[in-house]
């Protein structure tokens, strides 16, 4: 028999894993692309909003969402960094976010327009619903899916980053942008598959995010907070780093709701502001 | 307008630099206009021009000495309740309420400055957002003293001087809250043509630089932060007081992230580009919001995206640009 | 069969990019189209003063939080006001009655007060309405109070909201009038001795928690615990991990409405509290019909108290619903009620003045007003000009494979227990 | 014997295990003319970085006259009388080298803190920060904001912004790199023309420059003092030469 | 006359307002080597840079194979055939040192065997990453990163700077052999002037950023006059 605080991390760290998924993609373009990106949750709202249309529009089981809404949103990200992210690589960082909360402002209009201002109920499969008994704790499961979409998702990445030919022209790139380009790197167009996957990621994070949290327009928003909460205690541009940050943010705010639900609301943020007056660039900051 | 020529001595030539300009007493001429032509948009421009004190209180220290924060609202906030809870404890006098809140914010300011002179970017961003959010969490907690999310009840403010009633109208409120905006902008007006000003630009164009020159700059930037949460405490004092109501909102993200927003749409740095912004985004918002309750955010995300792609640096560092190229063919 | 509230057609998006053939208009598309017409003339036109015209409408300023947030609450407030003025037409004792939405963006108190200024003094409002939000009627309540103005609430539930003017009346509830019931009901009939209790740490939450306590511990129970929760709180676990530790025999909980009741729903259920065998009480936001929805069978034995549903048993409210369905596609809620309400209110309190507007005659006309509303039986009190209304005590259940409030007890005439 | 103005004891610093200053040891007496040569990567603007403060040694003292400033921040050195140069453009690209300078005669003089004052009522500063850019032929740009001068004025103006200073000892990181040959010589006569009692150290490349300027000269190699002398000693040390020349020998 | 492999005509570059190459012209043919000399701060690595693209052209131009490449961007120099071993060496910290080999490989006669082959070292720690590894090894893996791509002309920039020597002696073996056997044309930027005359065709010295003297090597090397006073200290020709 466990006692209730291995439930308490357990449920931290499922928490994190949410956010971690949310936000791993704004730390790697923010990151490698120095492109201060606030629409990113609303890729995130698009994804869920895939898989709510999807799942109770066209009944589609809610896994084979989970690809859709990934793929929606690297795609509206990739038409968005064409038409207009691309021409602010250089600007102004202040100009960089008037763009995208421009963008996040439409996107919750034209959320709120297409389906309405309403929260979007999920039903997950029945073998998501509910919890398994594991040595005295309940466990939910939809938890432990998340923690495993979230290993799963890390795996890729890592794997991705660091055993591909092209996850290394990433970090050449984030390296060392001169050099990268004069070996014959496309630098540009390894940033742009970048971006298109952060973007997707949180596509896939909105997805996922529905049943713990909710979908209705002003998730664009919402979010937003955490995310860069996330990105910045992590470090910028850094998976582990994004992941710690998950971790440690989901299990200090579930810790402290647990033992000091007085400070409930205090407690990330004050996480947030010691971290990063210990380690100004975040856990695992390059700079 | 004085032409600037090689021949002008220094001090005359830095001296035309402060002089007022055509276009700046039309500007202010202008906004005396709402009294004759719009007197049923007067409680609307005198949230205006408090919004734009606010974002002129940010342009100090993001326009001047390059320090982004999304956690100004803290100060509003901090002025607001302050006022507020002056009226309702001390006495209901405008002006020594008005001057506790800004007190009260400018202190909170100085504190905090120590932090905040230590870090830079996103950094920087982060921890004045997370100062921002705690504000604004301990606002919602003590239930007691602020109201928590029902908002502060009970506020009452007498009459301006004893004299000017803060009416149905607005008028009262404009003209103290434009009262307000024009001496908090001569203020700042002269503090960028000091010394001081010159310093916090110097900052600005080159953090690196400033010490092989001597400077101080993390005092600096203590003291701009402190006079910003000054006048920041100002407008949030002086909209509680001409609202006589104050709510949490006062104080939370999105009040910092609409006056950034404000600030960089009108052109951060140049000291009119919160005048500007603030009332661009606060018309549009009302206009658009009046025609599109429920839409009008999308109306407000065109309008950014478009005078980004179209004007970068904002409204005014756009302008600039196009008529310094139309003027130089 | 209700039609499914799903919102995507592509009429919608052709509406969003101002294609002239988007042929279904559907609630708010008008908007749009409006607003795309206006973007262009913005500053020029809209600025100037509307003129007087000879034969002077009605104008109701209808306030509330349509952007943000709480978006959905004042479009479906939104709803039930359209629905009665279809129903009822547009002209009451010979003047026509006109709606002038304006947004808060929330809980703005500055904001609503301004927009309330402006509807007196440059719309020429006669009544101020709306209010989702409880800063939100009190930052309008001093206009209403100056300027003599009749104010309807039709949501905004803490209790002292009508103190702050005499024109103010309320068509919707207040929270202890909710939670004390709740109290005594679960000490009493309900069976239970012991409770803990888990608040949204706001001002609501915390009327609902003393209300709920005060009646609970008067009816003879007692208080084991309890926990105030952020606002801003997406994730629930640990707060429900801390209840579970004490095995209450009842849990009284208060969430505001939106993303949090499925949350906190499923977060029971991750933790292995069986509504079925711990009595979890609550208001009925918590149950509302997407959370539960969200929920499916982990909702099951919920137990709440509230004064409407789409479910409740009567003609009035069929009709009603199936009305509501047909214009809206999607079931009304409390905040449509309140809307529907609060207009039936406006239109009656208009009939007995005759088309009298000022806002003395109005609240006169409207204290002590008696009619059956959607949700049964319901007067305006005419010492404090709060609602009276029953309230039901509801259980979820599975009824012809859909799972919905069942209403299997009430109390009727409760008045708001907080005005003296 | 006279005065030493700056002198460093066992400066020290290696970026992790890379040693960049090895065991310094340096005196510049009072007015002096030093240079400071090195093959690519010496760690001549190390030295300089450290000297000023804008990195920390690991190891070793640095005297300013007779004070010990290793522990003062770079300010603070500045205040006491320690500019430099540096070599890369580090200016203000928005204000105009009259205001540029002007804020550092302001800084000097402690008003610079002053908000409540036009900067125009400062005419003694103004006068100074004027007469300065006069000096460095600059006058008759001073009104032109920075980012629009020609390099080679940019160049001078980084000397001016060191000089509104006041400094005992001036540090100038190449101050003629990047400008073309026949303005560099501009920019050295300027340096040249400077106030005796000003102790220079100059990093170039040019030994034509450094010959005909420097009355001592310092070779810097892979972080250490390879050998230090006057311009006739260096020219004739064939390890310099073979620094310089590469003529090692195989085998 | 076939296309040389590169042409430089009358190049004017440098760096944002500082100009710091006035109107250099070259000419490389294929398989050719070209050293080039000068001292500290003569715009030896800003011409390496306008070559692959990275400096601002004021004018002139540079062409490739007989096309105008001047407005190409770099990454496009790189895959034309342009290889480039920087002055720094620029090893990518958090690959592995075969990871920076094969980052940007393109096909050809140099692929991980021969590279390997070449230099032994970078075999035995192909596993480290690149910043574990000591200066030479470093320089080692910087050619082999360029050779790499395949390149018909390499651009080393100070090769030997701050090497011991017995890992420039290595090295050198290493040029030698790679000028002898696999016809890649170079360019070698280096202050060891008796080396690179030594591996070279061809030498031009710069001065202030304009050519201030050309000749073969072999011719160079000889004048020591020149050498003495283009490269090295003695100033006694100024007045």
């Amino acid at each position: 028999m466990l006692p209730p605080v291995f439930g308490v991390l357990f449920d931290g760290i499922a928490y994190g894993m949410l956010l971690f998924v949310l936000s791993v993609g704004l730390s790697v373009t923010l990151g490698l692309m120095n492109f201060v990106n606030l629409a990113h949750c609303a890729f995130a709202m698009l994804g869920g909003y895939v898989t709510v249309t999807l799942v109770n529009e066209l009944q589609w089981p809610f896994l084979a969402t989970l690809p859709v809404s990934f793929l929606a949103a690297a795609a509206a990200s990739v038409v968005l960094e064409r038409l207009f992210y691309r021409r602010l690589y250089r600007a102004s960082d202040l100009d960089q976010v008037l763009l995208t909360i421009g963008f996040a402002f439409i996107s919750v209009a034209a959320a709120a327009y297409v389906f309405g201002t309403i929260q979007q109920p999920i039903q997950t499969p029945p073998f998501l619903r509910g919890s398994t008994g594991f040595l005295g704790l309940g466990l939910s499961n939809y938890r432990m899916f998340l923690v495993g979409i979230a290993l799963v998702v890390t795996l890729l990445l890592v794997a991705g980053l660091e055993y591909t030919r092209f996850g290394a022209q990433v970090r050449a790139a984030v390296d060392n942008q001169r050099m990268a380009r004069g070996l014959g790197i496309d630098v540009d167009r390894t940033f742009a598959v970048t971006f298109a996957l952060g973007s997707g990621l949180a596509g896939l994070g909105g997805s996922l995010a529905i049943d713990i949290v909710g979908l209705d327009p002003s998730f664009a928003f919402t979010y937003l907070v955490y995310v860069l909460i996330i990105v910045s205690v992590g470090g910028l541009g850094s998976i582990v780093g994004s992941f710690a940050a998950a971790c440690l943010i989901g299990i200090s705010d579930v810790a402290g709701k647990y033992y000091a639900p007085e400070l409930g609301a205090f407690l990330i943020y004050l996480v947030m502001v010691a971290v990063l007056m210990w380690k100004p660039a975040g856990l695992f900051g390059r700079r | 307008m004085t032409q600037v020529t090689s021949s002008m001595t220094p001090q005359a030539y830095l001296k035309s630099l402060s002089r007022w300009r055509a276009a700046e007493i039309v500007f202010w001429l202008a906004t005396l206009l709402p009294f004759f032509l719009f007197p049923s948009y007067l409680s609307l421009a005198s949230q205006i021009a408090l919004a734009a004190l606010f974002a002129l209180s940010l342009d100090i220290i993001l326009g001047y000495a390059g320090v982004v924060s999304l956690g100004h609202a803290a100060f509003f906030g901090v002025g607001a309740y302050a006022a507020g809870i002056f009226s309702k404890m001390v006495w209901g006098e405008p002006l020594t309420g008005l001057l506790f809140g800004a007190t009260l914010a400018g202190l909170l300011g100085y504190a905090s400055s120590f932090i905040i002179a230590r870090f830079r970017h996103l950094t920087l961003i982060m921890i004045t957002l997370g100062l921002g959010l705690l504000a604004h969490e301990v606002a919602n907690r003590a239930h007691w003293l602020t109201g928590g999310s029902d908002g502060l009840q009970g506020i009452e403010i007498w009459p301006v001087f004893g004299l000017f009633k803060f009416d149905l109208y607005g008028t009262t409120a404009y003209g103290y809250s434009l009262a307000l905006l024009f001496i908090f902008f001569l203020a700042s007006r002269r503090l960028l043509n000091s010394p001081f000003g010159l310093a916090l630009r110097g900052i600005r164009e080159n953090w690196v630089r400033m010490p092989a020159i001597g400077a101080e700059r993390q005092a600096h930037i203590r003291k701009a932060y402190t006079i910003a949460a000054f006048m920041a405490g100002v407008a949030g004092a002086a909209l509680a007081q001409t609202t006589e109501s104050v709510s949490l909102e006062s104080i939370g993200f999105q009040r910092s992230a609409d006056v950034l927003v404000m600030l960089v749409l009108g052109g951060a740095g140049r000291l009119y580009g919160g005048l500007v912004g603030a009332t661009i985004f606060m018309v549009a918002r009302d206009q658009f919001s009046g025609i599109a309750p429920q839409y009008w955010y999308f109306w407000i995300g065109v309008l950014l995206v478009t005078v980004v792609m179209v004007l970068p640096n904002g409204i005014l560092g756009g302008l600039s640009k196009l008529t310094a190229r139309w003027r130089k063919p | 069969m209700r039609p499914r509230r799903g919102r995507f057609s592509l009429p919608r998006l052709w509406g969003i990019l101002g294609a002239k053939d988007a042929n279904k208009v559907i609630q708010g598309e008008e908007y749009m189209r409006h607003s795309l017409l206006a973007g262009a003339a913005l500053l020029a036109t809209a600025l100037l003063p509307a003129g007087a015209q000879a034969q002077e409408p009605i104008r109701i300023g209808f306030i509330s939080a349509f952007s943000g947030q709480f978006a959905d609450t004042s479009a479906q407030m939104d709803n039930g006001i359209k629905l009665y003025m279809k129903q009822h037409g547009d002209t009451v004792a010979g003047r026509k009655i006109e709606i002038i939405r304006k947004d808060t963006g929330g809980p703005n108190p500055d904001v609503a007060k301004r927009l309330a200024q402006e509807l007196v003094v440059r719309d020429k409002a006669d009544i101020l309405a709306g209010f989702t939000l409880t800063p939100e009627a009190l930052g309008a309540a001093g206009v209403s109070a100056e300027a003599k103005k009749f104010m309807v609430v039709m949501n905004a539930a803490t209790s002292v909201i009508t103190e702050r003017s005499p024109y103010i009346v309320r068509v919707s509830l207040t929270l202890p009038q909710i939670s004390e019931t709740a109290g005594t009901w679960l000490a009493t009939k309900g069976g239970a001795k012991k409770a803990y209790t888990m608040v949204s740490d706001f001002g609501p939450g915390l009327d609902a928690e003393g209300a709920f306590q005060r009646a609970f511990k008067a009816a003879g129970g007692e208080i084991i615990g309890s926990v105030r929760m952020p606002v801003a709180n997406p994730d629930f676990s640990a707060f429900i991990q801390r209840a579970k530790d004490l095995n209450p025999e009842s849990i009284f909980v208060f969430v505001p409405g939106g993303a949090q009741p499925a949350a906190i729903g499923k977060a029971f259920a991750e933790r292995q509290i069986d509504p079925k065998k711990v009595k979890i009480m609550s208001t009925g936001e918590a149950v509302d019909e997407q959370a539960v929805k969200a929920m499916g069978d982990l909702a099951l034995g919920r137990l709440s108290t509230w004064h409407y549903d789409y479910n409740h048993k009567s003609k009035m409210n069929e009709d009603f619903v199936k009305a509501f369905n047909a214009e809206f596609k999607r079931n009304p809620d409390f905040f449509a009620v309140g809307g529907y309400d609060g207009m039936r209110l406006i239109y009656e309190a208009l009939k007995k003045t005759g088309g009298k507007a000022d806002g003395d005659a109005l609240i006169a006309a409207a204290k002590g007003m008696k009619w059956e509303s959607p949700r049964g039986p319901i007067s305006i009190d005419p010492a404090t000009r709060d609602i009276v209304q029953t309230v039901y005590i509801r259980r979820v259940e599975k009824v012809g494979g859909a799972i919905v409030n069942v209403e299997f007890d009430k109390v009727e005439n409760v008045k708001d227990p907080t005005h003296k | 014997m006279t005065a030493v103005a700056l002198s460093t004891r066992g400066l020290s610093k290696s970026f992790g295990s890379l040693p960049v200053a090895r065991d310094i040891n340096l005196e510049l007496p009072v007015g002096a003319r030093y240079a400071l040569i090195g093959p690519n990567g010496a760690g001549k603007t190390t030295l300089i970085n450290l000297v000023t403060g804008m990195l920390a040694p690991n190891a070793g003292q640095i005297f300013l006259g007779s004070e010990d400033i290793t522990a003062l921040e770079p300010q603070e050195r500045v205040k006491r009388g320690l500019a430099r140069t540096f070599q890369i453009n580090t200016l203000f690209p928005g204000l105009n080298p009259l205001e540029a300078v002007t804020l550092a005669v302001c800084e000097r003089r402690g008003i610079a803190d002053r908000f409540w004052q036009n900067i125009a009522v400062h005419n003694e500063a103004i006068e100074e920060a004027y007469e300065i850019l006069s000096k460095l032929r600059l006058g008759d740009v001073a009104y032109q904001p920075t980012r629009e001068l020609p390099y080679g004025r940019q160049r001078l103006l980084e000397i001016a912004l060191a000089l509104a200073t006041k400094p005992r000892v001036l540090l100038l990181d190449e101050p003629a790199a990047g400008v073309p040959q026949e303005e560099s010589g501009d920019i050295f006569e300027v340096v040249a023309g400077l106030s005796n009692d000003l102790t220079l150290l100059f990093i170039e490349h040019d030994m034509h420059v450094v010959f005909r300027f420097a009355s001592h000269i310092i070779v810097l190699v892979g972080g250490a003092v390879f050998t230090a002398g006057s311009p006739a000693e260096i020219a004739a040390d064939p390890g310099v030469r073979e620094v310089y020349l590469g003529t090692r020998k195989h085998g | 006359m076939a296309d040389a492999l590169l042409t430089l005509d009358k190049v004017t570059a440098g760096y944002g307002d500082a100009v710091v190459l006035h109107g250099i012209s070259l000419t490389l043919p294929e398989n050719g080597s070209l050293a080039l000399l000068g001292r500290n701060g003569v715009g030896k690595s800003t011409l390496l840079l306008t070559i692959m693209g990275y400096t601002q052209m004021r004018g002139g131009r540079v062409a490739w194979r007989g096309e105008d490449v001047s407005r190409v961007a770099p990454h496009k120099r790189a895959t034309r055939g342009i290889g480039w071993v920087a002055q720094e060496r620029e090893i990518f910290p958090s690959l592995t040192v075969e990871e920076n080999l094969t980052v940007a490989a393109r096909a050809g006669t140099w692929d991980l065997p021969a590279i390997y082959k070449l230099f032994p070292r970078l075999d035995e720690r192909r596993r480290n990453m690149g910043n574990q590894l000591s200066g030479g090894e470093q320089q080692m893996l910087a050619i082999a990163r360029a050779l790499m791509t395949n390149p018909a002309l390499l651009l080393l920039d100070e090769p030997f700077e701050g090497l011991a020597p017995v890992i420039v002696d290595e090295l050198i073996h290493a040029m030698k052999l790679l000028l002898s056997d696999r016809r890649v044309a170079i360019i070698l930027v280096e202050q060891h002037t008796d080396i690179a005359l030594e591996l070279t065709a061809d030498a031009i010295v710069l001065e202030r950023g304009t050519v201030a003297h050309a000749a073969p090597s072999a011719t160079l090397a000889k004048d020591t006059a020149t050498l003495e006073r283009l490269v090295g200290l003695r100033v006694a020709a100024t007045p």
